[in-house]
């Protein structure tokens, strides 16, 4: 297991090495010259160039990779162009909430979802069963952006339920008074997709071999789904579950900004539009590394789940 | 290159192929066949869309600003409506007061302007270029937008944008994951390496900086908008095909196309496409609903298309300043109508996988 | 002109510090777009200066209820002295204030003096530090120029002396400019000239934008980049009592009923946040999570009930008024325009046929119309180079043309712009004639490109958007690569020079974007720049306004009507032209 | 003469499945049949009998949608109608009383679960026992069904288990509740031969020692015959033949058994043509055809000669992973003669298909010579190899998997012929193809059709016909006729028989059935893990076996009745 997962930090070596390339050659070529921002009214030729060599944009490109290399190696990107704040602390202020919005989505969508499909998929061919796939079908194809603006008017606002936006230093107060409606809104969005795809998955459990045998063996329907399907159905769950978290970043992105959760999503448009590069930089690394050590844990899921997974 | 066509003049007595059958249980699926109906319905106004056959006057002021719904005209909320020659009066009153007490110049007069005699001239010859004032509606059937555009004609403009958008970058999306999916997968080695390195540094690049610097790079339009969402979505269908072809091209089927000296190409895109091209019809309508729905958002963060097309997306965007006045209609309408749309969609694409999984007999 | 013109005079009485604010009374605010830092000399943006203001005191500053603004005292005993020649200005600041409590001061109190301020005004010449207000003072003070060139890329030598910026004892300052210029005293009023601390900038030197430490009301406690500020009342304050004789005007009249007598600031504490959408900042309001707000455009409509006769004239909308919710207004003290490219080879040149092409553009351009729609009717149209309430300003010229978009037209064909077989316009030589508009990628920016589309529509001239980020856009237009583009300019100062510069040819390729370069307007621009405010500059100005309209470089827009809402429970707010806050005035009685 | 009532009734079952047309089909055709208490039923038929579906139908376990059971039909456990029964009642039952062991052991067992607690699960379920009894009670369970280390095994998932080892879980999970009735659908089909018959014996060995009536259901008559008391004979839906075991052997009624009994090749006899069905239906009375002599001859001209042939399979995992390799087909050689058939048999995993496959190219061989008429194969480029690859052909096992679905029989015809420029223009090759598919007896028309609309023996027909276009010399059957019931085996082996004779083609055929190979081989190699453990003429090789294996391999051949298997119980 240690050298499997020794291997596979290995391996994300030429990955981490690739994305450092497509951003830097992104960033380089299109990222637009951040000296514009910071000289403000004052565009003389000198200011201008005086920015650039502060920002050591006027190193050759190698010259300026290399720089961008010793900093993923140290993982300390330096300070931000724009606001001159230590990226480090920037991100350390803007992980919180995020985690806190994103993770809570996560988990109580998962939870309600992967509920709601095994509901679903044991009354297969129900009333019940029809009408939530319906309701799911519709609910998903409203846009994101359609709930979030309705959401925030008609049951802030007009309902005056939750408060219309906000962000607290104190975890409990985020918790009870300012997450709820991003978090109702995040589930939603993300809830009737997962119930499909879920159910879908259990359905195609149902119909294999084992759950024959467990019928033959004179188990009950609700033990079957609870306890046979619904760990051999966690395989296509994680997987789904693994490949929607980049996803999440952009709906949490409009939730972060209706909201005014200073989240991650929020900094990176904010972060471009500057084209303050060492927040993008460190923001795209920090993400990139995040990816690929979920997806080493989803492996090491894999394998607690499923006896069968071989970690090679 | 000799000639491939293998259709045997026999193939009219039409036998079951698997799309025959896949077409005639996908017929006997009332909500599937619905479905159909709907998309293809959508696809037929698209069409007559973009030949210019309706809606292409959506660009004409035909009503007053914010005219409600014909049927509820009476509840919607009151708009008063400033027109610029108020504004202009208004502006005149302004300067001509001051310039009652005042000893500085009140413009430019006729003897400083190089242009004065020119313009003198121009407005003799003016005539041909006067236009007259449509009358504008009170009311329209869905309302009308900030500068009184017919929302209905907004409407249907807007989906055929959409539709063209969704379906072009899922085309491209598809293609691009296709042929590389097929490469990865059927060839593995080296080139599988090398394409799953890249798969694996575009996954973890979030989304949205793909988008922002693709965006950044290709200027704005339909075209970029298409590009930006396939360029942000092959890796899906990459994915799929890479197994596909991975597990495809160890069936016997295949072995046999090698036996009989059939080369690379040939077994990849003769053999093996057809028999994943069900899938890729299902991805193909899941991709269209996903990038439908990707544009309302790109739209929203001022990505969208130009100002002389209009989207859904861009109709989308412009609802929260409407809403916070009280003119429900536009989001309202586009709501529903892509809804109709999305939901037909995902149900056809249900359809089609049960329809035409060949496991199914 | 300015009967209504009264003065508040905010006595420093004693100058023992005398905390009066309330530590529970919170005002909630909100930016419009995310800071960037709190570096006086480092930030320019409009929402990073509206935080320094507060934190930082600039030599002078304005009275809060006079109008037209009008300079005072503030850390001086009186304004300074200007020399015959215009050239020589001699502050004296008074003794006892001190800066705020920082770490850098080693535990000690840390008292303003007169090398502070010279400190901080060579910072902005500090080659290394990029100051974005360095065209303020580049090249204005006697022996600046060498320091900065004897600088070359690295620090500013802070302690060689520099005759233009004399510190002649604890508390005086001379400064003394290479040219005339009566007009320098409104520069030295913004707050990117306010006082820093040596010690601090050196303690903190990576990282001045965090650490702002000032002599200002308040003090920065809390700042989350891009989504919270938290500034609380500066202890050290020095003591200043409001004291104001009011005139006619009920706002005034307000006001000083608010706080005569009373020691500012009164708020303990300020927080302000982020929102850039529309809908959350005015349901926020609304909800009374934000005390202080402007009217987000989209709102206009529900919140005012505008006169369509006369759409300057308002009131709020009744559901508002019953909350007494208060309504305050004025015209910004800025101007919009779309400018040309003067030297490209379409839309640029002075020949006949190519200001025809601008000018016939120009008139097409409904402004008004835009203005009905867009602006809800809360903007007037631009006239003048000069906006209203900046020094300068003519308001009985009429710049912009008349719009008729037939006559234009018309004008486009005497000149051989002819429509071409496809219904296109060519230019005179038969070539297509193409014209690329710039713009930002807003759902605004989308609104006025429908009534530029329009605009070109109607002329048959083929136009191409070119989308990009500002700093794209910026750089685009650096290298001559656009052709037209649109931008704002804010006052820095209230003096017209601050806009007429705009079009001068020394400046071309940086303030001046259109890139016009005009012989007589440059000669009259400079001639200007001798003269104080008064009849003689503004025939200069007048002159030169023809010129700008005669050549059509630019395309005057709009200028904005502000109009800012504030629930019933706050007191003491009227909005000032050139102040971006009026915190330190605020009171909250709930 | 039997006063006690049966275990089990079945009463005019009918099950008719309802398509999605909702056209009923009916797969169960009023069928009766009892099961005496602790006696084999045998229930015999080939693919689509109904014979599964009668199983499904004892204990309720066909799909509730689509299908149907009549109203009037019975089905009696112990006095109680199981069609009536609640749920409750029913899952009771299931795993208590009457038990199942499905055909795929793999796939019935749950593969995320360790088999103890599979076990575990059905004990607790139906006896009140703690779990730790339960525990006590799985071991010994399988320490009874013959499993090495039983106490290891408990934690040991279905994945660790070898395919005899899982089908021994598969039994031990369905005795554990001491069941009246245990219900095996195909037990040991998947299975290797070898372990067939231990499978065979341990179930026999339980039923004596439980006193367990056992409903056994299988295609394969012969390895009925060696273990049921009576025998029930299905062909589409019905019951053909209910009779006591010895007399289904010794005096068959019914056509369609004797036909059963007669189309499998024995190692007695070798037909110059095998008996199909068609032979005993009806009038028609079949006679027995002359026998056929095989074996090498000593004017054979060698056609193709393999020389220590090594396959090897490399698996690599991500890109710094290590590299793994396992030899496949290990030092095999070998010569075939022109117009004689080499046999090649051995167990799954012996390496004889990926031998195959090498020989072709289709799986890259690392050392070894391929002499195709002297010419090294494996030495060719691929320029060169395209016309040798025309001459040597493979049929492979499958034959709903090698013909592309998406094809019709035109297209899979003419596509060879196109590739090698056979026939000048399309329509010549349709012609051609037309041809070739009444030549292995198929009517011209199917043309048109898709490789769907036949049956497994008609595809296996159609894959033969795309071979001949191609005119080859050497044709590779690889396990060509295993997936097919037995009578269209036949049916299928005749087909090879006639195109050897006629056309002169040398063939290598592949399989796991040494009787199908006896019928069809002059010469025989038997593999064993990649290598050859036995090379010799086809009499010979079956008349005296000289290496174990090959003699393990002949007795593991299900004889029938009356070769009564001997129970051995561990």
């Amino acid at each position: 297991m240690l050298a499997y997962i020794v291997r596979r930090v290995w391996q994300m070596v030429p990955t981490l090495f690739g994305v450092m390339l497509l951003l830097f050659v992104l960033f380089n070529w299109v990222g637009g010259d951040p000296s514009y921002i910071l000289a403000g009214k004052n565009l003389s030729a000198e200011a201008l160039a005086g920015i650039r060599q502060q920002l050591g944009l006027d190193l050759p490109l190698p010259q300026q990779f290399l720089i961008f290399m010793r900093q993923v190696l140290t993982l300390d990107f330096g300070t931000s162009w724009s606001t001159q704040q230590p990226v480090s602390a920037l991100l350390h202020s803007r992980i919180g909430p995020s985690l806190l919005l994103t993770g809570s989505i996560l988990l109580l969508g998962t939870v309600l979802a992967i509920a709601i499909a095994a509901l679903v998929a044991y009354l297969r061919g129900s009333v019940t069963d029809r009408l939530v796939t319906l309701i799911a079908t519709c609910a998903m194809s409203v846009s994101a952006l359609v709930y979030i603006i309705a959401g925030q008017y008609w049951l802030a606002f007009k309902g005056g339920w939750f408060p219309i936006m906000g962000w607290s230093d104190s975890t409990l107060d985020n918790l009870l008074h300012y997450l709820p409606l991003p978090l109702l809104l995040g589930v939603i969005v993300g809830l009737a997709p997962d119930i499909r795809f879920y159910r879908s998955c259990f359905v195609e459990e149902l119909g294999h071999d084992y759950v024959r045998t467990a019928r033959a063996k004179g188990l009950s329907e609700p033990v079957i789904m609870l306890k046979h399907v619904l760990r051999n159905a966690m395989i296509p769950v994680v997987t789904s579950l693994m490949m929607s978290l980049p996803y999440l970043m952009m709906g949490a992105m409009l939730l972060e900004t209706f909201f005014g959760i200073p989240g991650m999503g929020k900094e990176v448009v904010m972060a471009v539009e500057r084209s303050d590069f060492p927040v993008i930089k460190a923001i795209t690394i920090y993400i990139a590394l995040a990816t690929m050590l979920f997806n080493l844990l989803t492996d090491i899921v894999y394998k607690l789940i499923d006896p069968r997974v071989q970690l090679h | 290159m000799p000639h491939t066509s293998t259709t045997p003049p026999a193939a009219q007595h039409h036998h079951n192929s698997l799309t025959r059958i896949g077409w005639r249980r996908l017929r006997r699926d009332r909500i599937g066949f619905s479905a159909l109906c709907i998309v293809g319905a959508y696809l037929l106004l698209a069409l007559a869309a973009w030949s210019g056959l309706v809606a292409s006057h959506w660009q004409d002021e035909v009503a007053h600003p914010y005219a409600p719904p014909t049927l509820f005209a009476g509840a919607a909320p009151h708009h008063v409506e400033l027109n610029a020659a108020d504004i202009d009066a208004a502006d005149r009153r302004a300067t001509s007061a001051a310039a009652l007490d005042s000893s500085g110049a009140t413009g430019l007069s006729a003897s400083e302007d190089p242009l004065a005699a020119d313009l003198a001239a121009a407005q003799q010859q003016s005539a041909q270029y006067r236009s007259t004032e449509q009358a504008r509606a009170d009311s329209l059937p869905l309302g009308a937008d900030q500068r009184g555009r017919d929302v209905l004609q907004k409407l249907l403009q807007g989906s055929a944008t959409s539709l063209q958008v969704g379906i072009a970058g899922a085309l491209l999306a598809l293609t691009i994951g296709t042929v590389l999916g097929a490469l990865s997968g059927y060839f593995g080695g080296l080139l599988d390496d090398l394409l799953m390195w890249g798969y694996s540094v575009f996954t973890s690049v979030p989304d949205m900086l793909l988008l922002l610097a693709f965006a950044a790079v290709s200027g704005r339009g339909i075209g970029t908008v298409v590009l930006v969402m396939a360029f942000t979505s092959w890796t899906g269908t990459f994915r799929l095909m890479r197994a596909e072809f991975l597990k495809h091209k160890g069936r016997e089927y295949v072995r046999a196309a090698d036996a009989i000296g059939a080369g690379h190409g040939r077994r990849m895109f003769h053999h093996i496409l057809p028999n994943v091209s069900h899938l890729l019809l299902v991805q193909f309508s899941m991709l269209t609903v996903a990038l439908i729905k990707y544009e309302a958002i790109l739209s929203f963060l001022g990505f969208g298309v130009g100002v002389t097309q209009v989207s859904w997306g861009a109709m989308l965007a412009e609802a929260p300043a409407e809403l916070l006045q009280g003119y429900w209609w536009q989001m309202l309408a586009v709501t529903l109508c892509m809804s109709l749309l999305v939901t037909a969609f995902s149900l056809l694409s249900d359809s089609l996988r049960d329809a035409l999984d060949p496991k199914v007999k | 002109m300015n009967q209504h013109a009264l003065l508040a005079t905010l006595a420093a009485l004693v100058l023992l510090p005398a905390q009066a604010a309330d530590m529970n009374k919170v005002l909630r605010v909100a930016l419009n777009a995310p800071e960037t830092g709190f570096d006086p000399a480092k930030v320019s943006d409009l929402y990073s200066s509206t935080v320094t203001e507060n934190i930082f005191d600039p030599l002078v500053t304005y009275d809060y209820l006079a109008r037209p603004a009008k300079l005072i005292p503030n850390t001086v005993s009186a304004l300074p002295t200007i020399s015959a020649d215009g050239k020589v200005y001699t502050f004296r600041l008074r003794p006892g204030i001190h800066f705020a409590t920082d770490p850098a001061f080693k535990g000690k109190k840390r008292e303003l003096t007169a090398a502070d301020y010279a400190y901080s005004i060579k910072r902005h010449l500090d080659p290394s530090i990029h100051s974005p207000w360095s065209f303020l003072v580049d090249g204005r003070f006697v022996g600046g120029n060498e320091l900065v060139k004897a600088a070359g890329k690295g620090a500013l030598n802070y302690d060689a002396p520099l005759a233009g910026i004399k510190v002649l004892d604890r508390y005086t300052l001379q400064l003394t400019l290479t040219a005339t210029n009566f007009n320098y005293l409104p520069i030295l009023a913004m707050p990117a000239f306010g006082a820093v601390a040596r010690e601090v900038i050196e303690a903190h030197r990576d990282n001045t934008n965090a650490h702002p430490v000032g002599t200002g009301p308040y003090l920065l406690k809390e700042w989350k980049p891009g989504s919270r500020i938290v500034l609380e009342a500066n202890p050290g304050f020095r003591k200043v009592v409001f004291n104001a004789t009011p005139g006619n005007d009920p706002v005034d009249k307000a006001v000083v009923q608010a706080l005569q007598g009373k020691t500012l600031p009164q708020l303990g504490r300020i927080e302000i946040s982020v929102i850039e959408e529309e809908q959350p900042l005015w349901l926020s309001f609304l909800n009374r999570q934000l005390d202080v707000s402007g009217i987000p455009q989209a709102a206009l409509q529900s919140a005012l009930v505008i006169d369509p006769k006369n759409p300057l004239k308002v009131r709020l909308a009744e559901q508002y008024a019953r909350q007494g919710i208060q309504l305050q207004r004025q015209l910004l003290p800025e101007v919009t325009f779309h400018f040309f490219n003067m030297q490209d080879p379409v839309v640029g040149g002075d020949s006949k046929d190519k200001i025809a092409l601008r000018r016939a553009i120009a008139m097409s351009f409904p402004v008004s119309e835009a203005i009905a729609s867009i602006r809800r009717g809360q903007a007037v149209p631009m006239n003048y180079i000069v906006p209203p309430g900046v020094a300068g300003h003519n308001p009985a010229f009429r710049g912009a043309p008349k719009f008729d978009p037939a006559a234009a037209n018309a004008l486009l064909d005497r000149f051989g712009y002819r429509v071409g077989s496809d219904g296109y316009r060519t230019r005179p030589d038969g070539k297509p004639l193409a014209i690329e508009l710039a713009c930002g990628t807003s759902a605004l920016d989308k609104q006025w490109n429908e009534y530029w589309q329009k605009t070109f529509d109607t002329l048959k001239i083929r136009l191409g958007f070119r989308q990009g980020k500002w700093n794209e856009l910026s750089k685009a237009n650096h290298q001559g690569k656009l052709q037209m583009w649109g931008m704002a300019w804010g006052a820095d100062y209230p003096d017209g020079e601050n806009f007429m510069q705009l079009l001068y040819g020394r400046n071309a390729g940086d303030s001046n974007a259109a890139d016009f370069k005009n012989a007589d307007y440059d000669r009259l621009f400079e001639a200007s720049l001798k003269l104080p405010h008064g009849s003689q500059r503004n025939q200069l100005y007048d002159a030169m306004n023809k010129i700008a309209v005669a050549q059509q470089p630019w395309i005057f827009g709009d200028i904005r009507m502000r109009s800012t809402l504030a629930h019933s429970y706050v007191k003491g707010l009227k909005l000032h032209p050139l102040l971006n806050t009026s915190w330190r005035y605020l009171d909250l009685q709930k | 003469m039997n006063p006690t009532p049966p275990l089990l009734s079945v009463r005019k079952l009918r099950v008719s499945f309802r398509d999605e047309h909702g056209h009923g089909a009916e797969a169960v055709k009023g069928i009766s049949f009892d099961i005496p208490a602790g006696k084999t039923v045998a229930l015999v038929g080939e693919s689509g009998s109904g014979k599964s579906v009668t199983a499904m139908a004892i204990t309720r376990l066909l799909p509730e949608h689509g299908c149907h059971i009549a109203a009037d039909s019975e089905i009696l456990f112990d006095g109680r109608n199981l069609l009536t029964a609640s749920r409750r009642e029913l899952r009771r039952l299931r795993g208590g009383d009457i038990a199942m062991v499905f055909q795929e052991p793999m796939s019935s067992l749950n593969p995320v679960y360790s088999v103890g607690e599979q076990i575990i699960e059905t004990l607790m379920l139906h006896t009140r026992v703690g779990r730790k009894a339960a525990y006590q009670r799985a071991v010994a369970l399988l320490k009874e069904v013959g499993l090495p280390t039983p106490d290891r095994k408990m934690s040991s998932y279905p994945h660790q288990l070898s395919g005899g080892q899982q089908q021994r879980v598969m039994i031990a999970m369905a005795i554990a509740c001491e069941p009246k009735l245990l219900i095996a659908d195909e037990p040991t089909t998947a299975l290797d031969v070898t372990i067939q018959q231990q499978i065979l014996q341990l179930l026999a060995g339980l039923q004596k020692k439980h006193g367990m009536a056992v409903l056994f259901i299988s295609h394969d008559l012969e390895l009925v015959g060696q273990f049921a008391d009576e025998v029930v004979v299905m062909h589409h839906g019905s019951i053909h033949e209910h009779a006591p075991v010895q007399q289904i052997f010794e005096a068959p009624q019914d056509p369609y058994t004797k036909a059963l009994l007669r189309c499998r090749p024995h190692l007695a006899q070798r037909p110059a043509r095998l008996p199909v069905i068609k032979d005993f239906l009806g009038d028609s009375c079949y006679f027995e055809p002359p026998q056929r002599q095989r074996g090498y001859q000593a004017d054979d001209r060698v056609i193709l000669e393999v020389q220590g042939l090594c396959v090897d399979y490399h698996s690599r995992h991500g890109w710094f992973g290590g590299r793994h390799s396992q030899r496949a087909v290990d030092e095999v050689s070998f010569t075939l003669m022109r117009g004689r058939t080499l046999g090649i048999v051995g167990e799954s995993g012996c390496g004889k298909s990926t031998l195959g496959l090498a020989l072709m190219r289709l799986q890259q061989a690392s050392v070894g010579r391929v002499l195709f008429e002297g010419e090294d194969m494996l030495a060719l480029t691929p320029r060169q190899l395209r016309d040798y690859k025309r001459r040597i052909q493979i049929v492979f096992q499958n034959p709903y998997a090698s013909l592309n679905p998406r094809f019709s029989v035109a297209q899979i015809l003419t596509e060879p012929m196109l590739l090698h420029g056979i026939g000048c223009d399309a329509e010549e090759r349709l012609q051609l193809a037309g041809d070739w598919l009444e030549h292995v007896g198929l009517p011209r028309k199917a043309l048109a059709k898709y490789p769907h609309e036949f049956s497994g023996g008609q595809r296996q027909r159609i894959a033969i016909a795309r071979c001949l276009t191609m005119h080859p010399e050497i044709l590779i059957c690889d396990e060509s006729v295993s997936a097919l019931d037995v009578s269209v085996q036949a049916q299928v082996l005749n087909l090879l028989q006639a195109l050897q004779d006629e056309l002169g083609l040398s063939y290598l055929f592949i399989s796991h059935d040494l009787a199908v190979v006896k019928h069809l081989s002059d010469q025989v190699l038997v593999m064993q893990h990649g290598r050859c453990v036995e090379l010799a003429d086809a009499d010979t090789l079956y008349a005296a076996p000289q290496h174990p294996y090959t003699r393990q391999l002949l007795d593991a051949i299900p004889q029938g009745w009356p070769h009564c298997i001997k129970p051995r119980v561990a």
